[in-house]
């Protein structure tokens, strides 16, 4: 686990994939049940106060898959599929979704969930990123918000080259690119910002793009449209590492806004394995807070309680450990949303003037937390 | 013979055998006894006797007894006849007769075959045809009675191909019997099917006996089952019909006679799924048919229970029950290891299921393969020589692989009596919000038409 | 079969700011007047009927292909007098006011924006998103102007990519970018100044984006000349605006569609094809005559068996309602009924059985055989 | 007259008046009637005849005549009082315990006063008090037996504040009746508070009869009801206890007496909705009570039925019920149409609701505005001629003529639909397909894409 992951090159990992297969025919022959070891990961646990290593990027245990099992039986053969189909795709050098990987064999797959968890038992067995597969994801919809979203945009003061292609996002900063799928092509980052301003939502974006905030200033401005793919992790991730700018994240103040703030501070469980490459530490909670209701005097009916769903799920983030040992002021802030029982969009900062948002509440924001010894959001 | 009454043959010959039949009709239990002595090499002396209940002196005395040498009643109802060698098979019409007679309602018929060896050992052969549903159990006892200790307990459901030699165990003779059942019933349950198979090649037989341990002293009771998986021709007519069900024989002590209720609960207890059998239904109509799930991999199987006593009087205890799942469940891992390939788990046939897909993934990564070194290492590994091997040859020899392996796992398992692996259970230790609710197919969250 | 004439025709106008507002205005003044005369009244607001029993279809002369939907000149009314019906009048006010005002700003907002003002003006009235957008639908109809007219931002999900070139922005050239595709814009002023050109021969609609990135990937535009285009699903306004106006620049473009051989992708091509009511007044402005690729009935002999999936009880309500409609022709309606018949679906994923390579050919031998209906 | 026994007094007299009084106690009906003849200016002889049912002729007998001129018995219990003006107040005396007697069970207390005026016109005053919760009605019927058709009927419930005179009509005597009794009163069902109201200024009186019409020969059933609103202080302690209930007095030919069941039904099921009133419940608790959802404007409401036969025999019918309904929404009406702003319908007083917001909207749509000339005209039509108007002056003016509007509206919708013109007159079909289909919420169900 100490091999810088991403450098891992196609070849490699057909290499890896062949020793995989030869240990398999290996154990058959011998007249032995296969055994394919998964290593665990995890990015957090749910005790706050034990002296758990979730923040290193070590494996926190094993599985192994045997032929005793059916359930195990079914894993074995999905992952098997699914490896063929990578072998395919990296050595005819083409990119494959998840989607295509499951249409593949849709009535064994029978959920996308099961390709997914696939994927992952097979980057953690190979030791790579999803990337290194060959395996993209698109096609990322969420059913939660009204409206459907897609992968993740961005604008303002950059410029970067994708496979050749030019994003000249600064000749017009309020226009808004899509986040190209393969990060890995991207080159020549250019940028005079001065932060990165990650929005929960589209409709967030649109509004900064529409009311020129990019114009007045300079800054980059990404969203994931709610829970942000890997894409846009990815870049966000290079920017951040290309650049060295301070990255402020503006969410809903709800649970599931806090939700997206973490996944891209610390990555998601799901992609624990490879956390290391997608999580970007820099990122500070900008807003909105629970405390920000009254101090921007927003109209009661803006604000709406926090259902028994919400409740259930705040509480359980507020078990995640990350948030005693790395973000303690992160949690303060989420107990009082649960004490106050409410909640609410940053839409609602449009309720005085529509650009509320842009003229008052970001930069008043961004002021707060470049203040001198002020971090304490971060 | 401690439960039968001694005989009361005051002669002591030099071969005295004795012989038993116990037969337990409806009513009640009636044990007839036959004591053989050998008054000169060639004049036999039969004394039957019975338990006194049931049948009367009476009954007897009409007989046609015109080639029996000699017919002697004793008290109690005992019977004895002395033939000569050369009319045994008059004998063997009153005998066959008399027992029909004691059976009452129970409808019987069979020949009897006394020979007496050169070496003096006696052959007793019942060649019986259940032309119903009417099987009998003979226990021979033999015993010199001028040898103590000489004493030898047999019981055999006798069939006409495989005569059960005095020797042979009573669980040997009950397979030879059912055996012989099997062939004759055919497949079907109500009308014999010439065209299913006509030989005993086809029989898959396996037996299991239980023994209460010596704690249960006073009981003494072995249960003896005996399982055949007979492979059926699907395109039979009675294929169908068959092949979803089980008959099940049963008999007390050497008596048919119908299942009683607990044991029938037994049955259903037994763990049928790792024998890769789904039982539906046990159903009771006069006889005891197993309805199962599925046609267990295009057999019929046919099973006949054995409860008795070594001892007698029998004592009633709850024991039957427990030895009757031992028995069976040895029974079928007998049959289980005895051949191979058949009753696997249901378990087992779950992981097997995968087989074909594993085989033709790992088939496809080796296949697929654009780095030779790679394909030559595991063709060498499943001792694939040729190069030009197609895709079938290689997927087919590593399902085989896999298929004997999962097999060799489910045996083991019945060994270490492996926990049953919970299907849903999950090591991932997801926490709750597994939030990546990915793939909702935007295309459902329109309408078309409104 | 029933020929109308344009005069039933209701559209909704794309409309510089001003004039909204000078119709606005309009409205303002006749209420007063209506308000104020000898015989005061509370006028109605005629709306247009968006219910499905006041959709007709427009029939191509010759063929069905130049068939597409709108809605008829029926009207429903909001009307303050009815009780029950008195907060759906305030609303098409309240909206009315509001876009008024962001007008006046030349700001655009977001549905979701329009919703937390009107929350806060009149919290009485509004209670929901969804009655936010109806009333915006009702608007729409009363001012006959585009959604998108009245300031209110929509963002699009539909991509393009392939031979389309837009020579104003430094050449601008489709077929150039990776596998991503350029990204439509919600803009409809922006589209509708859009200078294009083209040197393809054919425009392939591609229901999936997976499907979409797939293609792009493997460049099938540098062997079949074509420009594909996709809304990841059903179309959005912006989308559809795109395909029309392309359709009507470059006429000789036969359009065609690759989607799922199920009813879904059934509906979505006839969304590409004769609009539909949800998009309200302007449902057929951007009607185009698509054909269907496939997938078809006679291409599951390509598709193995295991990839057939059982149609969901969702799958026969959106047959059923296809099947209803008289819009749907008749070829496409025996496939439907194949559909319907074998209880069967399958993804164009499922042609991936023959290599992820064999789209580009299949939609190549399909195109030379022309083989689309 | 045509039910009671005709007159047997011989002598013809120049003023030959009679009365009858109709009282229904709970057994059955009474008909008592008093014929007046003044034998000379001085002297008026009362003869009294009943329908002979309900009382015997030595119930009088013993009445205290010490005052009476005359008393005549005739068959059939025609009692007949002669007396002289003088002495007036004994004879009123007498008829008021005669009718005490007749009412049996039912408690009522009356003055009585007849005076024979100048002009020879005879006045009957009842001065009443309900002391309790009992009303009395009289039915006066006049007739100068030598002049033919000069029979007049005239039914009235008299109170002492407002004495009907003869010439008003029956429900102008309901009318004064209940506004006695509300002011008598007060506000509190049980008890009477001084400090609600004293005068009848402030009470809002409405009125209406419904008859069977001719086609219902048989019956010439009467239904009249009165309604009055009495504004409450909202201050006084009985305001909440009074304001959400309303007593109901009911009076069947002329009598106090409990609603009957259907009647009480046919009161849920008036419209009151229309009215602005929610009818929560109908109590009967000896008093009928309607109970309102909310307090109408913080008034009380009283209400009296009163059901009577013009003809006698009565006929039962299902009619009263009808006539009922009919009634009390023509007195709702009466009401509502002389008092402008009371009695808003619920209908209104919901679109009344909407007029502030759909005032706010247009004086915010005209207000931010930039074009002067479409500012200039909007003033101009409200009648707002300076350009320094504040918001609110624009809004108030918007909203009072929109309540206008809407009370009108409220007015004629009962006797037409109003319909209004439309925003945009479209120039095309109006004929065709104008589908005037209702807003339901669940119209359009598509969703938007994007
Ligand atoms: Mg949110
Ligand atoms: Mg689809």
């Amino acid at each position: 686990f100490l091999v810088p992951v991403q450098r891992i090159e196609r070849k490699s990992i057909l290499v890896i994939i062949a020793d995989f297969t030869t240990s398999l025919v290996k154990e058959l022959s011998e007249g032995r049940s296969p055994s394919i070891s998964i290593h665990k990961f995890r990015n957090y646990c749910t005790d706050p106060y034990s002296n758990c290593l979730c923040s290193s990027d070590l494996p926190k245990g094993q599985q192994v898959l045997t032929l005793t099992r059916q359930c195990h039986a079914y894993r074995i053969d999905v992952l098997l599929r699914v490896l063929v189909i990578v072998q395919k795709l990296l050595q005819e050098n083409r990119h494959g979704s998840k989607r295509d990987i499951y249409y593949m064999h849709p009535s064994v797959f029978s959920e996308q969930t099961v390709v997914d968890r696939a994927i992952s038992d097979i980057c953690i067995l190979l030791q790579c990123s999803r990337h290194n597969l060959n395996v993209v994801d698109i096609g990322f919809t969420l059913k939660l918000s009204l409206v459907s979203v897609g992968k993740g945009l961005v604008m303002g003061w950059l410029q970067f080259l994708e496979a050749g292609r030019k994003f000249d996002c600064i000749s017009s900063p309020t226009t808004a690119y899509t986040i190209p799928v393969h990060v890995e092509e991207v080159k020549d980052i250019v940028s005079v910002a001065k932060y990165i301003l990650i929005v929960e939502k589209e409709s967030v974006f649109q509004r900064l793009a529409n009311d020129k905030f990019c114009n007045a200033n300079r800054c980059i401005i990404i969203t994931g449209r709610g829970y942000p793919d890997i894409p846009t992790r990815r870049f966000l991730r290079l920017l951040v590492e290309t650049l060295s700018l301070p990255v402020y994240c503006l969410v809903d103040c709800d649970p599931y806004g806090f939700d997206i703030l973490t996944t891209y501070r610390f990555g998601s469980m799901q992609m624990a394995y490879d956390a290391k490459i997608l999580r970007v530490p820099e990122v500070q909670w900008l807003g909105a807070f629970p405390s920000d209701f009254e101090k921007y005097d927003l109209p009661q009916q803006c604000l709406l309680p926090l259902t028994a769903e919400d409740k259930r799920r705040t509480e359980t983030l507020l078990l995640r450990c990350y948030l005693q040992k790395e973000v303690p002021e992160w949690r303060l802030e989420l107990e009082l949303m649960l004490q106050k029982g409410v909640k609410f969009e940053i839409e609602a900062f449009s309720v005085h003037t529509l650009s509320f948002l842009s003229e008052q509440y970001i930069p008043s924001k961004i002021q707060e937390v470049e203040l001198p010894g002020n971090k304490i959001k971060s | 013979m401690g439960c039968c009454k001694p005989c009361l043959t005051g002669t002591i010959l030099k071969h005295p055998w004795t012989a038993s039949v116990t037969i337990e009709d409806e009513l009640q239990l009636c044990r007839i006894s036959a004591v053989l002595k050998s008054l000169s090499p060639s004049i036999l002396q039969i004394s039957i006797s019975d338990t006194g209940i049931g049948s009367c002196l009476e009954e007897f005395q009409d007989l046609n007894c015109s080639s029996i040498i000699a017919v002697e009643f004793w008290v109690g109802l005992n019977l004895g006849i002395v033939t000569d060698c050369t009319s045994l098979r008059v004998v063997v019409l009153y005998l066959q007769n008399l027992i029909f007679f004691v059976c009452k309602g129970i409808y019987c018929s069979f020949n009897y075959e006394l020979k007496l060896s050169a070496s003096n050992i006696l052959f007793l052969k019942f060649l019986y045809y259940s032309v119903e549903q009417v099987n009998i159990a003979i226990e021979l006892v033999t015993e010199r009675e001028d040898i103590p200790g000489s004493r030898c307990e047999n019981v055999f459901l006798a069939n006409r191909s495989n005569p059960g030699p005095l020797s042979t165990s009573n669980v040997e003779c009950l397979k030879s019997g059912l055996e012989d059942y099997v062939l004759k019933h055919g497949n079907s349950l109500t009308q014999k099917c010439n065209t299913c198979f006509a030989t005993s090649e086809r029989l898959k037989v396996g037996s299991g006996i239980a023994c209460s341990t010596e704690n249960h002293k006073s009981s003494g009771l072995v249960l003896e089952v005996v399982v055949i998986i007979s492979e059926l021709e699907s395109k039979c007519p009675c294929y169908r019909e068959c092949s979803f069900k089980t008959e099940v024989l049963y008999f007390k002590d050497f008596t048919p006679c119908s299942i009683p209720h607990p044991t029938l609960n037994v049955l259903s207890t037994i763990d049928w799924q790792s024998y890769g059998l789904t039982l539906e239904n046990v159903v009771d109509q006069g006889v005891c048919v197993l309805e199962w799930g599925d046609s267990p991999s295009h057999s019929q199987i046919d099973m006949v229970l054995h409860c008795y006593h070594k001892q007698y009087p029998m004592h009633k205890t709850q024991l039957e029950q427990h030895l009757i799942k031992k028995a069976v469940t040895a029974a079928l891992n007998n049959l289980k290891e005895t051949h191979p390939g058949i009753l696997r788990s249901a378990h087992a046939l779950k992981i097997c299921s995968h087989a074909p897909d594993l085989a033709r993934s790992i088939a496809g990564l080796i296949l697929s393969s654009n780095d030779p070194d790679f394909q030559g290492e595991c063709f060498s590994l499943l001792g694939l020589h040729s190069r030009e091997i197609g895709a079938n040859v290689v997927e087919d020899c590593i399902q085989e692989k896999i298929v004997s392996v999962i097999e060799m796992n489910d045996r083991k398992s019945r060994q270490r009596n492996v926990v049953a692996p919970s299907l849903f259970e999950d090591d991932c230790d997801q926490d709750s919000n597994y939030q990546d609710k990915e793939y909702e197919e935007g295309e459902d969250e329109f309408s078309y038409l409104d | 079969m029933k020929f109308f004439t344009d005069r039933e025709i209701c559209y909704a106008d794309i409309l510089p700011p001003s004039e909204v507002r000078a119709r606005i205005e309009v409205a303002v003044l006749n209420f007063l007047k209506i308000l104020t005369c000898a015989d005061p009244a509370i006028s109605d607001l005629l709306l247009i009927n968006r219910k499905s029993s006041n959709r007709r279809v427009s029939r191509g002369l010759l063929t069905d292909d130049d068939t597409w939907i709108f809605l008829s000149r029926s009207f429903c009314k909001r009307t303050l007098m009815r009780a029950n019906a008195a907060k759906a009048f305030i609303r098409v006010w309240k909206v009315m006011e509001m876009c008024f005002k962001i007008l006046l700003q030349e700001k655009r907002v977001t549905q979701r924006e329009l919703f937390y003002k009107l929350l806060c003006v009149s919290p009485d009235c509004f209670s929901s998103q969804l009655q936010v957008n109806r009333t915006i639908q009702d608007v729409v109809s009363l001012l006959r102007c585009s959604r998108f007219s009245l300031g209110i931002m929509a963002s699009s999900r539909g991509i393009v990519a392939g031979r389309l070139l837009e020579p104003d922005k430094e050449m601008v050239d489709c077929s150039e970018c990776g596998s991503s595709g350029y990204a439509i814009s919600g803009d409809l002023n922006l589209l509708d100044r859009l200078v294009m050109k083209t040197d393809a021969r054919y425009i392939i609609i591609v229901e999936k984006h997976a499907i979409f990135q797939r293609l792009a990937e493997d460049r099938v535009f540098n062997h079949i000349p074509v420009i594909l285009i996709t809304a990841r699903g059903y179309p959005d306004i912006a989308t559809r605006f795109l395909l029309h106006r392309m359709s009507r620049t470059f006429p000789e473009l036969p359009i065609m569609a690759l989607v799922d051989w199920n009813p879904a992708g059934l509906a979505i091509l006839c969304t590409f094809k004769f609009g539909s009511i949800g998009m309200g007044l302007e449902a057929y402005r951007y009607a185009c005559n698509v054909k269907w690729l496939g997938l078809r009935g006679d291409d599951l002999q390509l598709i193995p068996e295991e990839s057939l999936v059982s149609l969901k009880p969702r799958d026969l309500q959106i047959a059923k309602s296809l099947m209803s409609s008289e819009t749907l022709q008749e070829k496409h309606r025996e496939e439907l009924a194949l559909m319907v018949q074998s209880g069967k679906r399958a993804e164009i994923e499922a042609l991936y059985f023959h290599g992820y390579d064999y789209l580009g050919k299949y939609i190549a031998k399909k195109i030379v055989q022309a083989n689309y209906i």
